[in-house]
């Protein structure tokens, strides 16, 4: 009776987490979307404890209360910029959870025997949730520039990490095959963690920081993976849905990074993106033609009697946090009639979303935020394109140069136009490492600055105009 | 038997995810991130069992960490996802607007 | 538990029934009524069973009869989309145009 | 083991039928879809046969012989205007098989003793099997007009409709209840089964022809519902899952349609619409000012000079059996340059989709059927709408009279377009039994004729024009 009671519940909050994510999909509901997420979260907890023999509560009470305030404070505290690598945490924690549940489980039933299927789902568990949480370390620590964001590659790497791969496998067989008879096993169970542990390390490390929101949203994936697996374990079907509904969800989101970026998976993760930035942008700023630049009051004179203007932000708003100083602009222009609107690129930035997330944070309101698809046909109408920070997804190589690693890659059609003013630092290249023609067009004027400084001075000339 | 029904739901739950996340639009692809990533938190629900079965230290002490893990995830995950969603907000003025409206 | 893993089948495939439904056209609405009738004449394999229970006639008996029930709404149900859909077609000469693009 | 392979077949089988259902959703794919649903049904069935225990094939072999010839013939031969009916047959026999099912398991396992829960699970299929069985029974005949397609109404209908429901809950309230006692039980399940199918003819009379799609696609998702309900007394996935989606999917078309028509369920099924069609409408005709017909001649020279036509056809398209008259015409105009488009209300016709069927049947490439939403910017560009047997859909009471049955529906803005022909027998009102203010606009020109035979005049005249 109890078991059906507590099984209902976990049904009620498989629902809960279904609907949740339903309402995820409009931004009107979406905050209650998540709250409702969260409720059946709260159902399957207490219907847990409720309802199963629970000998004691005073480690639960401990581990909960320390994740619980270590979780809620870091989720408060975080800047909004730092969103990626505080996401590849909480979720490195969750595949780490299911990987000692595997843990936990395999020392409880060893002794007694298994159930047919039970030590392909541990080891499974085990394998993918170690994977997801030294993977996932790795990530916030570039991210976080705790370890530099570039590549990090040496020789037969990828050999030694098929290698690698290959003999976790060649374990975890032996661990399954022979999970009936005695042996070493334990050890070689430790063994497969640990190898597992290196691995996610390994696995990331040649992957540059840029590609990292690709490898978070896949390990996302992974520690759906490892949730559902652990339901398998513990055949427990509240696991195994919201691991399928996680596990679907990072798939879908990985898949569609990569065809914004035009490039395979495989690319993404194998290729070492990234890793030669340096010497190509430095030969595109040395040799190339001459750029105009701009001081911000001719910049402001330029916005300030345009008549309609798109913004299209990329990475440096991010990295400047400059959300609120380029609402501030846009306000501004907009109290003196100029139509402002936002160009809104699927990969601008480093997660997908990024930048409506931090304009939003500035309380810009959504409507104003156009995707690609449609704000495009607007520029050749546009008195001013205004690139903040942005780089490869407006580099026109993208549409004509096969040679570019952007070639294919739909990108913001600013250069088309009237006027393109551009703030950044310096011609250095973007995420890509590859020169950018958009800043040499005769249209296009630079301005030199940090993205948040340069738009305050605009403001400031803008005031005087 | 067990494992069929687990198989079943497995790839019923994916169909419904596949179908789910599909209509979630570009704008809300982080939060969605992030709340997904919450959701897979759940497998604190093993760990509370295990942490709770104190008899043995050791597994125990696993069971700790795993609540540890699983809590700092589900917390951590949901409060995030609320701060970022909580930042998408129409023309100011326009939630009023509409309640006079209806 | 038998009874409650039949109900989370119900629950999880209504909700991808919704899902998938809601994303068919207009334009496919008919074809997708009798479509999905066809689907429903799934009981069918109920019926084989009973049917081939010759033991008890009453009970064949009734179990024939749904058989060909079932069968007339699954062959029935099959073909007649079928035939609607055959008549979908894009611009005569459009299929061998793209056929000869790719 | 042979039970695990069965059940891997009819998860298989559960999947061909999701991915069937998804493949639907494009007119590319649907075809196809619409057979991978086919072969999951084939799978379900080759799985069933071979795993179970089956003691003689010969009726199993006589009856799928019997069904599957009639289903084919009656599929092959039934003309496309008859769709509506046939599918109400076919559907009505699936939840006849559901009922038998359920009665065939009541016989078997009643003397064993039931589980906790199967009698309510037999009790609900026999209802829900026996309703949709007679109900599709009447709306087969309404729509082939064996009795009247008129709503059949009586005295006390709805109170008598209501007791006979709560009879039949209090019988089988009784039954489940008492299941696991002795007593005239069976004679009680038999009368609850026939209570049922009179209920299901009850609750059909009174609801107008024109209102049958509605009822069909209720009875589609009762349907799935009775096999759903099928496959719990069975424990038989398969089952369950298919009858969910058929469940959802007839859910979601009644409320689309309900939309569209701008009307509740409850109105539709209780408010016998339609049983004062001649009223209304003769007094429109008599009573209201006169119209301005026009000779086919007239309607030629319209339509062959003008620049843009748009086609808004309506039921008198299935009625006079005219798609491929209307798509000679939609060609003739064409090859004189005239720009011809065809304005898809979504509830003209008799069915969801009715027209698109009808116009598909005679190859008018889809592009061409333009949804409401997307024609009605058109019509005020366009020279002449050709009004084919439509009338409801084109009302435009229905946008200001608030008086009207039809006030609330959306509607084609064919009043727009500079000049409108409209083709008709006569000035009656259309299903909704309402005079249409269309007819006597200054722009309107009627020409009263069937439609096929109107058509083929037009274009006769049009070779001479
Ligand atoms: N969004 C995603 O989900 C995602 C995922 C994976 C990869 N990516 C990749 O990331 C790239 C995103 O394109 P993007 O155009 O947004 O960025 P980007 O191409 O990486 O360029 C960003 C530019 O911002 C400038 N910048 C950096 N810090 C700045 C500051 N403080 N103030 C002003 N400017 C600053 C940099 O130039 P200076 O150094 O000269 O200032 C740099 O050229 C794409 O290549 C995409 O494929 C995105
Ligand atoms: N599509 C659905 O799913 C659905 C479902 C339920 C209800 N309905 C209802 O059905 C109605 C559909 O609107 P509608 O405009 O398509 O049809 P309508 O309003 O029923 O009008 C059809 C018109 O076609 C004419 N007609 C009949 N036979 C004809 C023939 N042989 N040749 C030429 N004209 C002929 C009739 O006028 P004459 O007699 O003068 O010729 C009639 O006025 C709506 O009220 C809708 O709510 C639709």
């Amino acid at each position: 009776m109890t078991h059906i009671i507590s099984e209902l519940a976990y049904l009620v909050a498989g629902v809960l987490f279904i609907t949740g994510l339903k309402w995820l999909s409009s931004p009107e509901s979406a905050r209650r979307g998540n709250m409702i997420a969260a409720v059946g979260m709260f159902i399957a907890i207490v219907a847990t404890l409720v309802m199963q023999e629970i000998l004691s509560f005073r480690l639960i009470v401990i581990g909960t209360v320390i994740g619980a305030v270590v979780g809620a404070v870091a989720a408060l505290r975080v800047a909004m910029t730092a969103m990626p690598q505080m996401v590849a945490v909480f979720n490195g924690f969750g595949g780490g959870a299911s990987a000692l549940v595997a843990w936990a489980e395999y020392l409880r039933l060893r002794p007694g025997g298994f159930a047919m299927d039970t030590p392909i789902s541990i080891v499974a568990t085990t394998i993918i949730g170690a994977v997801t949480f030294s993977g996932s370390m790795v990530a916030y620590a570039k991210l976080q520039e705790l370890v530099t964001g570039r590549p990090i590659v040496y020789r037969f790497q990828q050999a030694s990490n098929l290698l690698l791969a290959l003999l976790i496998v060649g374990v975890c067989g032996y661990l399954v095959v022979g999970a009936f008879s005695t042996g070493p096993q334990m050890e070689l169970y430790i063994a497969a963690m640990v190898l597992s542990l290196i691995l996610g390390v390994v696995f990331v490390l040649p992957i540059g920081g840029a590609d990292m929101p690709v490898v978070i949203s896949l390990l996302n994936a992974f520690s759906g993976l490892a949730a559902a697996a652990a339901g398998f374990v513990l055949k427990n079907h509240v696991l195994i849905v919201s691991g399928a509904l996680v596990g679907s969800s990072g798939v879908i989101l990985t898949r569609i990074m990569c065809w914004a970026m035009n490039r395979s998976l495989a690319n993404v993760l194998f290729s070492a993106f990234g890793a030669e930035v340096a010497v190509v942008g430095a030969a595109g700023t040395t040799a190339g033609p001459t750029v105009k630049s701009v001081t911000p009051d001719e910049a402001a004179i330029l916005l300030g009697y345009a008549k309609s203007v798109i913004i299209a932000p990329g990475y440096g708003l991010a990295a400047s946090r400059a959300q609120n100083e380029v609402r501030d602009l846009a306000d501004a222009l907009e109290r003196r009639g100029v139509d402002v609107k936002y160009a809104i690129h699927p990969v601008a930035g480093r997660m997908p979303g990024h930048m409506n997330v931090l304009l939003a944070e500035a309380s810009v309101p959504y409507e104003k935020l156009l995707d690609m698809d449609e704000i495009n046909p607007e520029f050749p109408k546009a008195d001013v394109a205004l690139v903040l920070g942005a780089n490869d997804v407006v580099n026109p190589a993208a549409r004509h140069d096969k040679s570019s690693p952007l070639y294919g890659m739909p990108i913001l059609d600013v250069d088309k136009a009237a006027h393109v003013i551009v703030i950044k630092r310096s011609l250095n290249p973007g995420f890509a490492g590859v020169d950018n023609e958009l800043f040499y067009l005769d249209r296009t004027r630079m301005l030199f600055a940090d993205g948040r400084d340069g738009l305050v001075k605009i403001m400031q000339e803008l005031e005087r105009v | 038997m067990e494992l069929l029904f687990a198989v079943y739901i497995f790839v019923l739950a994916t169909f419904v995810g596949f179908e789910v996340i599909t209509k979630v639009p570009k704008l809300l692809h982080t939060p969605l991130m992030s709340g997904s990533n919450a959701i897979s938190g759940i497998s604190i629900i093993g760990a509370l069992v295990i942490a709770g079965f104190v008899e043995e230290p050791f597994r125990a002490m696993l069971g700790l960490f795993a609540v540890v893990f699983g809590a700092i995830n589900v917390v951590g995950g949901f409060l995030v996802t609320d701060r970022m969603l909580q930042m998408f907000k129409r023309k100011p003025g326009d939630r009023e607007a509409r309640r006079a409206q209806s």
